[in-house]
């Protein structure tokens, strides 16, 4: 590396304080979606004007800018769009285990979601190929993001 | 200038915490312009935003911004800075000739979401006056304050006039949802003080608030309104950083944008021309410097003006009809709330902050600590 | 439908973003300098303005700054402010009364921004004479010149 | 509308990992200095001013007017432009738009970054924040493996994603990833105001490196630079004036669609690799510029290129091949420097990223080999006549085009 070095002159502390601030966050859409997902299913919204489905639903359509509220519910089946499969957690130490993350374009939605695929060659893995959702058992889910176990093959 | 850039609509709000997410302030807003000037996202060619990432504690935060305005898969920047820079760079745009329309959208939240005084406070000197801790946004404008009075033989009390002069304005105005029922010189000048001389009630409020704006081309602006309202000329100007180098009794800078707006709009006598003016002064003597620097007056005279009535509602050139940011200070949106205004007295819409029947108007923003940069611009109908 | 203000999430982030600021070479030598208990400034060619901090340019003159001059440690009031709040995260909260002046030193051309202590605020002045009162034990170099106060 | 030139180009010094020996505005100082020297103008000439950056990568607020003192522009109109990635090329068109509106003749664009005064990966999660502690509050696993969301891709991001999308639909492998990788660094190897250099680079030894998430290796993914970059615009009769060499401002366009990535709240995650605001920003540049066919008429690109796969990716959506093409032309050694089309001949964002001077680098970068005027032995010997610089950024959304001539543009 060609660092050129004049003199390293010293440094002094400095903050963005991101915990003095009180965020908000829209939720309804999201809300709706992990109300479904207790049941077992995803509801999205779409929108009147274009039809387009989002999940979790905006409470307006973009290309319409429209406020939307249709609920929607969507497949738990869908198809693979683009995927990855990470080699290191969030802080860059190597992962056991490479972990396959999906895009998903359920049926009947426009937008994607992101979820993960686990128990698989990560090599085989291949944009196009049909997945389901699987969820966690009915007793178990509590209306929280976690209520979705992970993606597998149909 | 001629006419060939115009405003032809406004729509803004501004409270203490409007209850909205910055989304949907920033679609309320739009959707609302939209909605009254008959049409659709796409009769708009370009977007401008101005907001700040500091204030909206995100990175790029436009980047959930332009989907709410109805930007998507259409031309959209950001200005970070106050409004008025937006509506500048809007103006240069159309001039260009690319582009027939265009939709400013400035806001912030720091009624709820955070506090107004970080923009000032992360702009500083971090190698320096952050390390010291001395300087912030309250106590720069303190020495200004101090400054000013003291060039002008006026004691601290005078502050509580001018400061209820525009809070007063401001509770008649139905656009400013804060609760200024009532003020007066003793209110004013029973509040604490935060640096002397200044008191609380001598300095801006925090305030939620969104502008957004449409400017159009000549031939645009009279298919979409009746009475457009013409950008006649702007200048900007920037002080040194350093307070210590500056006069802090004058605006260099202020003076210096509206010397080169009013060379744009053939203004030659702006004390005698212009007809209104919307000002952001931040604190109660940031208004009579900024009619100084303005030409409104001239240099130390301003205090007189005000005893005199020189700048009230009724009077031959009103300053801050609307309650001035003094009232309410949308950071980020305060400069294009001023033109916003200025749009609604040329056309005669004001309702209860109606000043007479306006010509010619100027309007103003400004960024950093103690007014370190201004930006002018004229209006005429 | 629930209210709008009970459908958004709240969330709180419990992290601040760290910085580390380089000094350039002209504030390195600055507080070099107040370690010695000398207080540094640059003067324009130009203008002749002293920086005090220095940097290393004259806006007004835009040119590169170079000469380094030793001002004295005490000087006159200009102005001043009594603070009777402090900001932390933005927010302001109550503070007993202190005393901030911009302090013009012998042999500079503009004053510097200091606290001012051991003044009674009823009798500060523009005009006033004040001296600087270091602190040598300070661990951080910034506060050795601790504050001003009566000569 | 009038023709715009670019006739001066500054650049700090160096661009590295750490500038230990200067503060953010000495080091900004440093590229306005060079650019006054590179077209001989002095700041009595300069009527307006725009300035770039992220400032949240350094936590200082509209730095300009921290810096201003230093960046010759006391008492002048300074406009601070904001957009993430393509700042640098946004505040770039600001400038451009200033002169072509008949009200300014000549305008500096500042940018720069310091990222070793910050940390990257933590001011780009800034992006998000809010909606990544929203929800890990709803159940959401950044460590473990389950349920919505997962790592999605660590480090690099939803960039991964983009890339695997790319990879399959231009039939492309991983292994061109790691050529273009290969051939950015050993361009870089040739430009002085580069970061990441090696003149030895092979496919193979990219190939060496670890995958960070299949497919983006390290060996595919930009540093964080310290640097600054700084270019001069003149109207038409004072270039005429200023300059021997112009570079001619042929046309601009700015395109965003909505970000596709990371928000995983409201619904708003679509194809990474789509870049329809890339299609539309060429296509209004590509009308504005008279150019009917891209494919014969550009001569040189610049691409914006975080992450190697990219410039593979955005030749495509730029229309300068087929999809499925860019990855034969690397092949075919097209793209080289002295190849048909030279693509990042500077060797990219990927070689050098401080962020707010990245897409303005590409359009200087277009400058100088339309001048002639690339140092070190990265100018391409071709006859440069038309020259495509972009930009990209915000997350995943932003697209922004210039087009720049060696003449300028009859209207």
């Amino acid at each position: 590396m060609s660092e050129e070095k004049k003199q390293d002159f010293r440094v002094v502390p400095g903050a963005w304080e991101l915990s003095g601030y009180n965020f908000r966050v829209e939720g309804r859409g999201m809300r709706l979606m992990m109300q479904g997902m207790k049941e077992g299913k995803f509801t999205g919204i779409r929108c009147g004007s274009c039809g387009m489905v989002y999940l979790p639903g905006p409470f307006y359509c973009r290309k319409c800018l429209v406020e939307i509220e249709e609920p929607v519910d969507v497949g738990d089946h869908g198809t693979i769009r683009s995927f990855t499969a990470t080699m290191s957690d969030i802080r860059g130490n190597p992962l056991p285990e490479p972990q396959v993350t999906l895009m998903v374009q359920l049926d009947g939605c426009d937008s994607w979601i992101m979820g993960v695929l686990r128990d698989v060659d990560w090599r085989e893995v291949r944009i196009g190929q049909r997945v389901k959702v699987k969820w966690r058992p009915s007793e178990e889910r509590t209306g929280s993001l976690q209520d979705m176990d992970c993606f597998e093959y149909e | 200038m001629d006419e060939k850039v115009a405003v032809v609509g406004i729509n803004y709000a501004q409270g203490d915490d409007l209850g909205l997410t910055r989304e949907r302030l920033c679609f309320q807003t739009v959707k609302g312009l939209l909605v009254q000037l008959g049409i659709d996202r796409h009769a708009i060619d370009s977007f401008i935003l101005a907001s700040n990432d500091f204030l909206e504690g995100r990175t790029i935060s436009n980047v959930f911004e332009d989907g709410p305005v109805g930007a998507y898969l259409k031309d959209e920047t950001k200005v970070e800075m106050d409004g008025i820079n937006a509506v500048v760079y809007g103006a240069l745009r159309i001039l260009e000739g690319s582009y027939d329309t265009v939709m400013v959208v400035a806001h912030s939240l720091c009624g709820h979401q955070v506090s107004p005084y970080l923009q000032v406070q992360y702009s500083l000197d971090p190698t320096y006056d952050r390390q010291l801790g001395l300087l912030n946004e309250l106590s720069g404008a303190a020495l200004q304050a101090r400054s000013y009075l003291r060039r002008n033989g006026l004691d601290e009390g005078w502050l509580d006039q001018a400061a209820a002069r525009e809070l007063a304005a401001g509770a008649a105005n139905e656009k400013v949802t804060r609760p200024l029922q009532g003020m007066d010189e003793g209110k004013v000048g029973s509040s604490p003080f935060l640096y002397e001389p200044l008191r609380e009630l001598h300095c801006y409020p925090p305030t939620d608030g969104a502008c957004a704006i449409v400017l159009a081309s000549a031939g645009k602006a009279r298919e979409l309104t009746d009475k457009p309202v013409w950008i006649k000329g702007f200048g900007s100007s920037i002080d040194s950083y350093y307070i210590t180098h500056r006069d802090l009794t004058v605006s260099s800078s202020a003076a210096e944008a509206a010397r080169r707006a009013y060379a744009m709009a053939g203004i030659t006598d702006p004390e005698v021309q212009i007809g209104l003016a919307e000002i952001s002064g931040l604190f109660a003597h940031q208004t009579p410097m900024l009619i100084e620097a303005l030409g409104l007056a001239p240099e130390g005279e301003a205090p007189r003006g005000f005893a005199q009535g020189s700048f009230g509602r009724e009077a031959r050139l009103p300053v801050n009809p609307s309650g001035g940011a003094l009232s309410a200070h949308p950071v980020c949106a305060t400069g294009a709330v001023r033109v916003a205004e200025a749009f609604r007295q040329l056309r005669g819409e004001a309702g209860a902050v109606q000043a007479g029947e306006p010509r010619l108007a100027v309007a103003h923003g400004q960024d950093g600590l103690c007014m370190q940069q201004n930006t002018v611009l004229v209006l005429g109908i | 439908m629930e209210g709008l203000m009970e459908s958004y999430f709240t969330p709180l982030v419990p992290m601040d973003f760290g910085y580390q600021y380089r000094l350039g070479a002209y504030l390195e030598r600055y507080l070099d300098g107040l370690r010695e208990r000398k207080i540094l400034g640059v003067r324009c060619e130009g203008c002749g303005d002293v920086m005090v901090p220095p940097r290393m340019y004259c806006g007004k003159c835009r040119r590169k700054l170079e000469e380094w001059i030793e001002v004295k440690d005490r000087g006159e009031l200009v102005e001043f402010t009594v603070g009777h709040v402090i900001m932390s995260k933005g927010k302001l909260s109550p503070s007993d009364p202190y005393i901030i002046g911009l302090v013009r030193l012998d042999g500079a051309t503009h004053p510097l921004l200091a606290r001012i202590q051991g003044v009674e605020v009823s009798s500060l002045r523009p005009g006033m004479r004040l001296r600087a009162h270091w602190n040598e034990a300070a661990e951080n170099d910034y506060f050795v010149l601790d504050h001003f106060g009566p000569e | 509308m009038r023709n715009v030139a670019i006739v001066g180009v500054g650049y700090c010094p160096v661009f590295v990992s750490k500038r230990n020996d200067v503060s953010i505005p000495e080091m900004i100082s440093e590229a306005i200095h060079n650019a006054y020297l590179n077209c001989g103008l002095t700041p009595e000439n300069v009527d307006a001013f725009t300035f770039g950056n992220m400032h949240t990568f350094e936590g200082v607020n509209m730095p300009h007017l921290w810096s201003i003192d230093h960046l010759t522009a006391l008492g002048k109109p300074i406009m601070r432009i904001a957009t993430g990635g393509t700042t640098g090329m946004s505040a770039f068109h600001c400038a451009y738009y200033h002169v072509a509106s008949g009200l300014y003749d000549v305008v500096m664009t500042i940018t720069f970054e310091k990222h070793s005064e910050g940390d990257a990966q933590v001011g780009l999660a800034g992006i998000i924040t809010p909606e990544i502690m929203t929800v890990l509050s709803l159940g959401i696993d950044l460590t473990g493996g389950s349920g919505m969301g997962g790592l999605g891709g660590g480090s690099a991001g939803g960039i991964s994603f983009q890339a695997t999308s790319y990879l399959h639909h231009s039939g492309a492998g991983i292994e061109h990833i790691d050529a273009q990788a290969a051939l950015e660094r050993r361009n870089a190897a040739k430009n002085p105001y580069a970061h990441l250099k090696d003149p030895e680079c092979t496919a193979e030894k990219i190939a060496q490196t670890p995958l960070v998430s299949y497919p983006i290796r390290y060996g595919h993914i930009c540093p964080t630079t310290d640097g600054a970059t700084v270019c001069i615009l003149a109207s038409e009769d004072k270039a005429a004036k200023i300059a021997d060499k112009a570079a001619w401002i042929h046309a601009v366009a700015n395109c965003t669609t909505d970000a596709t990535t990371g928000n995983l709240i409201e619904g708003l995650i679509t194809d990474p690799a789509e870049q329809m605001s890339c299609q539309l920003a060429a296509k209004r540049a590509y009308e504005r510029a008279g150019i009917e066919d891209p494919r014969k008429e550009i001569d040189l690109v610049e691409i914006y290129n975080g992450f190697a796969h990219q410039t593979l990716m955005f030749l495509e959506k730029l229309g300068l091949c087929e999809v499925g093409e860019a990855h034969k032309m690397l092949e075919r050694g097209e793209t080289e420097i002295d190849g048909r089309l030279p693509v990042n001949a500077s060797g990219g964002v990927v070689s050098t990223n401080s962020i707010g001077t990245s897409a303005l680098n590409r359009v200087t970068e277009c400058a100088l080999q339309i001048m002639g005027k690339a140092e070190g032995g990265h100018q391409v010997p071709k006859k440069v006549r038309k020259a495509l610089a972009h930009g990209w950024g915000g997350l995943m959304q932003y697209n922004t085009v210039t087009i720049l001539g060696d003449a300028p543009l009859k209207r």
